[in-house]
């Protein structure tokens, strides 16, 4: 699995795959043995080419956390590559204005949650999208008026594809 | 004889009396408020018994119904820990009247003490040494400009009836006497409903030393050695330890003898504090009196070996000291943190929240003091301190390595601590060296100092996040396998539930 | 210098290296196997290595693939805890032979105090008193007549590669040597590989009494007071204190002189223990060395102020012993439990399962050494020692008077332990007194003593096991009420399955 | 609230009423002030008149609880009145033999989730029988086969009313 996370402004790829034991991970260009535990609520014990390091992982909406370590506290951003490159196409969703938002990969509508013309808070539902045999909830990235809807229920989608509008 | 013994507080202190009593064979009672059903001190006490709502007011410095309680309830002693109503004659004089004995020095030796233009005189008459100055309330300008040029400048002035570091004024030079006296005059009138001020000689720098003494009701005073209490932040004790690093052994006989000085002046019986200032020339200066328990009282237990709480209990018995105060013979170092519920990167606002995980240090020579445990909530109400590590060490070398060992395996969760303060604190220079006064913490936090470093490699917490990102998503996309075929309305709406909680 | 070092064990001996290890500044890594990832000592090591599947002989006991290890990883050192490797004269070769230091004694005082006969015959040398008798191999019952009449009946029969009390047969009467004597050869053939077996004065109802010791590489060796562990069930220690209640200023010095010369006699160096049994006139006999840090380590540490394990470590560097050596001065009393996961009402079987809540006690005078957290399962592979809870008092009463109420701070739920054993125990007159040898537990299981009284009052049990009753039925009621007008399939189906897990 | 508690072989009748905080819990003819929190899983604090006993609640099967206390480990069944009843009148559950099974209290089966002649298991689910605005899964008191079932989906009963028989 191929991720993004960002930190301090820094945007890392992340792969992930599978190993004998755990997983082996590379952050850009550094490939990681690594070795996964939950050992408590939010607590994860991960041992990285034999170094062991004890994480808080406090998950926040839609893929940002506060991890602790013994240094202190952090906010990390977890994203799909896709979902930045819609970002980076049509703006941050905490931008204000108006933005579109795209489908971040190919898949098909499963069920509108808004109308147009409805007001959305950050987080809430507006769309479902089934992709790679999972369902997954569109979001809104900040709040606004979805006001416009591109797509209807039950319609196949590309990757790219605008979804809604929201102002 | 103490059977029954009512415990008016919480958190750790509550626990803190509640062992020594149990130890000692003593039936235990709390109180506790509406928000501290599932403290630690009632699920550990043999009865609770709910004093009130959350705030203090209403629950925990509710003297005279608590005394009441203690009536009711058949207790015979009450022991009022420190803070609420421990130094309070009030209180003291409630439960005598009630047939309850107080767990503490007389109620006479409360007021005297309570306040600070009488303690000042007391001291000197007892040969004390005061700061210079202020024996006497300023009434106006003219009387605060002789008595600056009498003292010598720089000048501390100071409200009354003032505390807690509020109602001070530093005065460096004569013309800025004026402004200075009638700031502090106006801010003494409204903050503590008094306007008389007095004027102290500024001890610059100075390091927080006092002694713990402890009394029978037999007229024996001992001294039980100094603590060194410098690491404050705005006049918060944080770090204590005993021995003080600069204290040496004739100096500290002569603090011993002037604390049990002190104590003698009023009387004095059960445990209290004689707090000094200490300058640079290894002069030093009565502070005030703590007419109580301290919170940092376990550094000299670890240091002599004695239990501080049953001695007080003792005491309240009318016990004379035992065999053992007389030949208190310290052994090593020992440290205490106070871990509070703060954030010590944001000028220390409050963190109330919930344990979400809590695990405590343990091993060699390591104490912990806590009135929390993991799934606890930490309430708005009360102090944040939320527990004390007490570390032993043969001396302060080895004490501070294993402080610096037990931070690092301590982990909580949920709220924000001083505990990433602390870690950092451990190592630093200074503070090592025994280098401190009581300016120092702030000091160093002003100048950006004692920041955690950025020592975790960015690359951990790129994969801790990525990890449970994926396999937060592994979970959902199995939960969707496994309904393959029976989708339906609810599970729709469930799954995005889940998506929405998850992510 | 060490710089670092490799922890070749697991549970809360791991956690006790690792603890002295980073308060010395040394870089910790733990071997662990596939069933300890969850373990605490990965979790507080800086480097953790995967050694093997679940069963000690895949991962723990496999000696060359840790010293090669320790090679790899550039590890300079190597401590084996105890149990596991840590007698293995096999196994300080192997790390020997990788160039990697074994933290212990040299190999030779290892081989040589394994072997019961050829230690006794050092002792004997050395002038230390042995139990009389057993100096050869018996190789026919001719012998065994011979020697047991020599001896002086009762005698024990012991297989020489015996151990943990297997191979050992108490005979009485001359006419029950010559069935006693076939039935230990052969359970010695068959337990041991080894039929010789010999014969020794069979001592009524010792006590169990060891010195610890340590030495240094410069010949060095000094001992640190005695520790009693007469506290057993089947000859495995479950209680430890020190001092020993019975063993006066006189007894104590000539024990820990012969306990020196005992060490002397095999060159030893590190942390060891020379156990004696003491007889009901106050005469010692050298039982055994135990050539490692020993489970009951604390108790010392915790009178003396001493931190054995980083002594262990010095030593290993080859420093000589400090002066803190010199003047060691005990102070108080320290009483150490051992909580095993077994049901000590069920003939003491294991309990595994996992960890569903975990309150240690704290406060003063408390030291908890565990292996275990809340949440984490407690496996069938190894050892079903969690834990050891160790208390100083500055006499044996307040010793034991705060293990009580530690013990009942303490809870553990989830699986079974022996803690409410020692909640009875610790009341126990005969144990209060003093009054123990090494059956006494085990007389008074059998004689269904220290069973847990039904303090409980069951009206208490009854309101409890009602209320959550009452009150899971009504979170399923208000999940209920939730859904009214919106009933499918599922639902159905959802609410039952809450109810059988519920109920 | 009315309960029957059992405990060593003795039944104790529980009455729970709502009091100003917690309850008011009548064992046999003592009544105590109760109040109850949860402070950890499995471990519940009671405030009994005032008096503190923290203990440890492992539910098993239907009613039966094992309860740590400081004392030890203790096996105690709760049971509803009616519950109690058809065992006294049909024999203890366990019992061999055809047992039959009456409703406890009026109600309407919901659902029958075996057939006749259906082999069960102990615990596992006969029917589900709505009574007091709650489902209810009636579950099987020992393992056998459901020889015979009296009522129907949808049916109204009273309680005391066969509902089927095990054998």
């Amino acid at each position: 699995m191929k991720l993004i996370v960002r930190h301090r402004g820094r945007e890392r790829s992340v792969v992930i795959e599978n190993a004998p034991e755990g997983y082996f991970v590379t952050v850009d260009e550094r490939r990681y043995e690594v070795d996964s535990a939950a050992t408590g609520k939010a607590v994860r014990s991960l041992l990285i080419n034999g170094r062991q390091t004890e994480v808080g992982l406090h998950r926040r909406r839609n893929g940002h956390y506060e991890v602790t370590s013994r240094g202190g506290r952090e906010d990390v951003e977890v994203l799909e590559p896709l979902t930045l490159l819609a970002e980076k196409t049509h703006g941050k969703s905490d931008d204000h204005g108006v933005t579109t938002v795209d489908a971040y990969m190919p898949g098909r509508v499963v069920e509108l949650l808004v109308e147009e013309g409805q007001r959305v808070e950050t987080g809430q539902g507006v769309l479902v999208l089934e992709a790679m045999k999972m369902e997954n909830e569109i979001q809104a990235g900040r709040p606004g008026i979805v006001s416009r809807i591109f797509v209807r229920r039950g319609e196949p989608v590309e990757g790219g594809d605008a979804l809604y509008e929201i102002s | 004889m103490i059977d029954r013994l009512l415990i008016a507080n919480r958190g750790e202190i509550a626990v803190r009396v509640l062992r020594a009593a149990k130890e000692r064979g003593i039936e235990t009672a709390v109180v506790f408020s509406e928000a501290d059903r599932k403290g630690l001190p009632v699920i550990l006490a043999d009865e609770a018994y709910c004093i009130g709502p959350g705030p203090s007011a209403k629950s925990y410095l509710r003297g005279q119904a608590i005394a009441d309680l203690a009536k009711t309830i058949g207790a015979d002693a009450v022991h009022p820990g420190y803070g609420f109503l421990a130094e309070s004659a009030k209180f003291a004089d409630q439960c005598e009247q009630a047939g309850i004995r107080f767990v503490g020095p007389p109620v006479a030796a409360l007021a005297a003490m309570g306040s600070k233009l009488e303690s000042r005189k007391l001291m000197n008459a007892a040969g004390v040494p005061v700061v210079p100055g202020g024996d006497r309330p300023l009434v106006n300008l003219e009387e605060a400009i002789a008595a600056a040029a009498e003292i010598g400048y720089p000048v501390m002035l100071k409200a009354s009836a003032g505390g807690g570091g509020k109602g001070l004024r530093l005065v460096r030079r004569p013309d800025e006497l004026a402004a200075a006296f009638r700031a502090t005059r106006s801010e003494a009138a409204s903050s503590f409903g008094d306007d008389s001020v007095y004027a102290e000689k500024y001890i610059e720098r100075p390091r927080h030393v006092e002694v713990q003494i402890i009394g029978d009701v037999h007229g024996k005073v001992v001294a039980l050695g100094e603590r060194e209490c410098s690491i404050q932040r705005r006049h918060q004790k944080v770090v204590e330890e005993a021995p003080s690093p600069v204290v040496g052994s004739e100096l500290r006989a002569e603090m011993c003898s002037a604390a049990v000085r002190a104590a003698q002046a009023v009387s004095y019986c059960s445990a209290g504090t004689v707090e000094f200032l200490l300058d640079s020339n290894g002069r030093y200066f009565f502070l005030e009196m703590n007419t109580r328990l301290q919170v940092e009282h376990p550094v000299t237990e670890m240091v002599t070996g004695l239990d501080l709480v049953k001695a007080q209990l003792d005491v309240a018995e009318g016990l004379p000291l035992g065999p053992e105060f007389d030949d208190v013979r310290p052994r090593g170092h020992a440290v205490e943190v106070r871990l509070y519920a703060e954030d010590p990167y944001r000028g220390f606002v409050p963190s109330p929240g919930t344990i979400e995980f809590l695990r405590l240090p343990a091993g060699p020579g390591v104490r912990n003091d806590c009135g929390i445990y993991e799934g606890i909530e930490v309430s708005i109400f009360y102090d944040p301190m939320l527990a004390k590590l007490v570390v032993w060490g043969r001396d302060r070398e080895q004490a501070l390595n294993r402080l610096a060992r037990a931070l690092d395996e301590l982990r909580l969760e949920g709220v924000q601590t001083t505990i990433p303060l602390y870690r950092v604190l451990v190592r630093d220079s200074d503070f090592r060296a025994g280098r401190m006064d009581i300016e120092m913490l702030d000091r160093k936090l002003s100048a950006g100092e004692l920041r955690v470093a950025s020592q975790d490699d960015e690359d951990v917490l790129a994969i801790a996040a990525a990890l449970d990102f994926m396999e937060t998503r592994a979970r959902t996309t199995a939960g969707a396998a496994d309904q393959a075929g029976r989708r339906d309305r609810w599970r729709a709406t469930g799954r995005r539930e889940s998506m929405r909680s998850g992510l």
